[in-house]
């Protein structure tokens, strides 16, 4: 059975900032298309802020809750309290496991794409970060089903948000600074769904490579 | 990009220190919290604490609306996005004296958000914050959707009778519900002529073709009803005085308060010339317009447009109404 | 253009019909002139009278000025153009209550001259008119030629002083005296931004190119002294606050009260921005900003731009500038 | 000798006002060159207001009078009174001659020059209203002195008039909104000095085709 060790595990975490400081520029430039190009910029702050205040040694949850009480706490916007949510979501559910199995990460996920969609209100179809999440978590539940290893749910979940992200280049904005382009914001990626995409891709590799075997 | 500033990435701090250096004598910055600004007056006396927020750029909303008799606190978010919880869990702890705190705000994704996560905070510390949320913009949807509209302009007159209940001594449900009523009595809507800027872009977000206008827009561009012909000041007048009138209705004999407020770099001028024209609509339908407000009130930086809001009245939102009040965006004395 | 008019001919008479029914409770039209406003407080007790008028399109100058403890009565003139000398005229007759009028208005050509004509109409009627014409624009000509300077956001002041002067009962002599005063120590200078188009005109008379400002420009887009790359907040704020301190010169240790203004179109926030870099410059040369005021109070229709206003404070002053007030532009409570 | 009859002559009057409101839009496109483009327009509101208060019947001085007083009280601007002190001058001091001699035109011509400097504060020079008007009188004071007879005299303001207006193509304006042009404004006629140069030889010729011969 494999499984990912909770204590000492932030570095999970600060792959994931890395990751979006790195594409910040990327995620600006989509945003330019359709809304104010600004969605690197708001979502780096909040990310290199909260990485001052991981510590390396933190657990997993520890730093996805640090994570998410700064962008909750200090970022406001929309993204603030929707990604600030997702991220205490997880935290909440997987303070307790150690070490964290496949149940307990979906556990987590389930309640992550909950909340995270109560808050916001937006609906699969809108052309939103819900269109990367909402597959995802999908696509880790379908393999579960199938009774899949934790890291094959975690490939698919990285492919379940893969496909999301790119399914939202046709569809046609219905919530956000798009909106105001109706139509026309057809045939562009929406970019918090591709920031949803990196974080969760991002997250699922750095959790694989951590995953550890045993009977 | 003509501009007045420094650094495009640090506007709301430049402008908030400005603000508090002219209008110390009215409000304070947190000490520990830069984007909250509290009034001078918030806890003069014992009475329920009157918190809005929302994002910047829309001055005299919202934080020229604090002080005597309005807003109490208010928290401060970036250009057109919303404040953080943090600010707005602040705002409720530095108005707060036992009594609960009202939050009335407008219905925007971003800010219903951050005041959820906010009252989370504040439930924590047994602060009793509960909110009206203002929906008086009748082009952001479809009547049957009212929830879903998004609050506009109708805020100012929210506060104002929030604010003036609070100054009363009511209790926080008293003036929950009078601010409920107020805004349940209040409907507006906008037209755009030109759009603006967000410093940090450098450059509009979209356009208004010379010659059209786009009706219904929101105050952070959001898409109007329709895009139309830019016609008289007597047309516009017409077609968005029918909506509201409609919407609500407005009948024969209420008495109303009228606020008409430009975008930004909309000449006053224009402003009094549609508001006369809004005032002979009215006047037909047998309206009788009790106060009236124009200026710019609620801007959406230099867009070029106007708004109306109207508000039927009866004895106790008057009273609210005729309140004095001192803040940056509003100066009433009392009503001889 | 983008204007919320019905036609470019009759802006100012619809404009002020919406004001008159705005401002009601304020102000009225005279009867036999529309194109005088007086304020209701006017002659409700015995005292010296307060007259200006000047072009249109400054609002709230001038008419928002009019009410209770500033301007008794308003000529009010075309789009940038001298109102009629029967105007001024019949606004003298409007206040006269036998102490006299105080003519406080600015220094422009037609308004010289139409006031001239007028003064020689109520010399006939044994009505005493005397004069302050505000020269506050240091951009306008050398301080050698002072006199030839013209009269800017000052004038705000002016009317302040004066109309609280006249309310405290003061004689016309003494209302004159402190308007003088006033006006005596206050500088201004403006930056253009963008131009603006008078409406029957249909386009800009002149233009500023983008990332360039024009320093030093008159209400009117009068020429400035020069123009040059758009600089930061801070730098526009250097530049402008040193040639209005030099001017005069403001010293160490002295009081005084600011006005900020834009001039139509520069977001309110920009003018706080501006503000705060003033005042640090004034702090630093050790002048103690007694009362400012941030906002649109001078305009020219939706040109871009700021103006910077300052007046040095001795004790009489400060009272004038405290005392409460009550019009559309400038409504103070009374300092606590 | 020449002289002109003051009774019943208001046609004199009438015959100016016309010619500027039939070169209304001419004079407002020479505004538009260098400054707003309104000079016809402003110019033909007071001159036709006038016209609705004088009657044909009354005398050259009555109606002067009635221009003038209508440009001061009901124009603004700076037309207004610069103009009406103009009119107003000339009436005052021809409202007592009958008939109007060659000297009495003289000293009311001057009469309004040096009114009209006086209020206006404009000099010789400064691109206005007033390089018309001044040396359309000075052209008159010299005929004068060489013993021309009225009619002369009135033809010489004429051309002063037409080679004052003239000279203004020339100059760089000092005053009013053509001054925002500085260097600019050179090369155009000044609207003012153009409507100042309708107004003296629609006059001139309507007076002279009124001057009685008498010994
Ligand atoms: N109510 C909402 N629910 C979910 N996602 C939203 C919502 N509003 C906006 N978004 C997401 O936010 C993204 C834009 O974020 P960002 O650019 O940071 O904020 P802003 O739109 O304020 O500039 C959009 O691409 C969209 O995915
Ligand atoms: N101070 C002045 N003295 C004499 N003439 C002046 C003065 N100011 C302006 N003018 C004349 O006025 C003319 C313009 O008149 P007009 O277009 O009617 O007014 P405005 O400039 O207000 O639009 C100029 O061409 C100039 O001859
Ligand atoms: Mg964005
Ligand atoms: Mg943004
Ligand atoms: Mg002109
Ligand atoms: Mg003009």
């Amino acid at each position: 059975m494999e499984t990912l060790r909770n204590q000492g595990n932030a570095g999970i975490v600060l792959q994931v900032i890395d990751a979006i400081h790195e594409q910040a520029s990327y995620l600006s430039e989509i945003d330019g298309a359709t809304g104010d190009g600004d969605h690197g910029i708001n979502m780096n702050k909040g990310f290199m802020m909260a990485k001052e205040r991981i510590e390396p040694s933190d657990s997993f949850a520890e730093a996805l809750k640090i994570l998410g009480r700064t962008l909750v706490m200090d970022i406001g916007g929309s993204m603030g309290p929707i990604y600030g949510t997702m991220f205490s979501k997880l935290s909440r559910v997987l303070k307790k496991a150690e070490p964290i199995t496949k149940e307990a990460f979906l556990e987590a996920l389930e309640n992550a794409v909950q909340g995270l969609m109560d808050l916001a209100g937006a609906k699969v179809g809108d052309k939103t970060l819900v269109d990367t999440i909402y597959p995802a978590c999908q696509a880790y539940q379908a393999a579960m089903k199938q009774d899949a290893e934790f890291s094959q749910c975690l490939r698919e979940m990285a492919k379940g948000a893969e496909a999301g992200k790119e399914s939202t280049k046709d569809l046609v904005a219905k919530i956000g600074r798009a909106a105001r382009l109706g139509e026309r914001s057809r045939g562009h990626l929406d970019a918090g769904a591709t920031s949803c995409w990196i974080i969760l891709t991002t997250m699922a590799n750095a959790m694989l490579a951590q995953l550890q075997s045993r009977e | 990009m003509q501009r007045i500033i420094n650094n495009c990435d640090e506007v709301v701090e430049d402008m908030l220190k400005g603000f508090e250096r002219c209008h110390h004598d009215l409000i304070r910055v947190d000490e520990n919290n830069p984007r909250v600004v509290i009034s001078k007056e918030a806890t003069k006396k014992r009475k329920v604490g009157i918190v809005t927020g929302g994002g910047s750029g829309h001055k005299p909303a919202f934080i020229g609306y604090c002080g005597k008799n309005m807003v109490d606190a208010v928290a401060v978010g970036e250009i057109f996005s919303s404040p953080t919880a943090k600010s707005f869990y602040d705002a409720f702890c530095a108005v707060d004296q036992g009594m609960g705190v009202a939050c009335l705000y407008g219905n925007y994704a971003g800010d219903n958000m951050n005041v959820k996560m906010a009252m989370e905070l504040a439930e924590d510390d047994d602060i009793v914050v509960k909110t009206v949320v203002a929906n008086d913009d009748v082009a952001s949807a479809d009547k049957a959707d009212r929830t879903k509209r998004r609050g506009v302009a109708g805020e100012i007159f929210m506060w104002k009778v929030g604010g003036a209940k609070a100054a009363m001594g009511a209790s926080l449900d008293e003036v929950i519900a009078a601010a409920q009523k107020a805004i349940d009595h209040t409907r507006s809507v906008g037209v755009g002529l030109s759009p603006c800027t967000i410093p940090a872009n450098g450059k509009p977000n979209f356009t208004i073709e010379e010659g059209t206008m786009e009706f219904g827009i929101g105050h952070h561009g959001e898409p109007g009803i329709k895009v139309e012909k830019l016609g008289t000041a007597k047309e516009m007048a017409k077609e968005m005085t029918r909506l509201v009138i409609e919407d609500k209705p407005f009948k024969a004999g209420s008495e109303v308060a009228v606020l008409v407020s430009g975008l930004g770099a909309t000449p006053v001028m224009e402003q009094y010339i549609f508001f006369e024209e809004v005032a002979k609509l009215l006047e037909e339908q047998g309206i009788c317009i009790y106060k009236s407000y124009v200026g710019n009130y609620f801007t959406s930086l230099e867009m070029n447009g106007v708004t109306l809001t109207i508000m039927e009245l009866d004895e106790e939102l008057k009273e609210c109404v005729d309140m004095e009040v001192e803040t940056m965006g509003m100066t009433q004395l009392a009503r001889r």
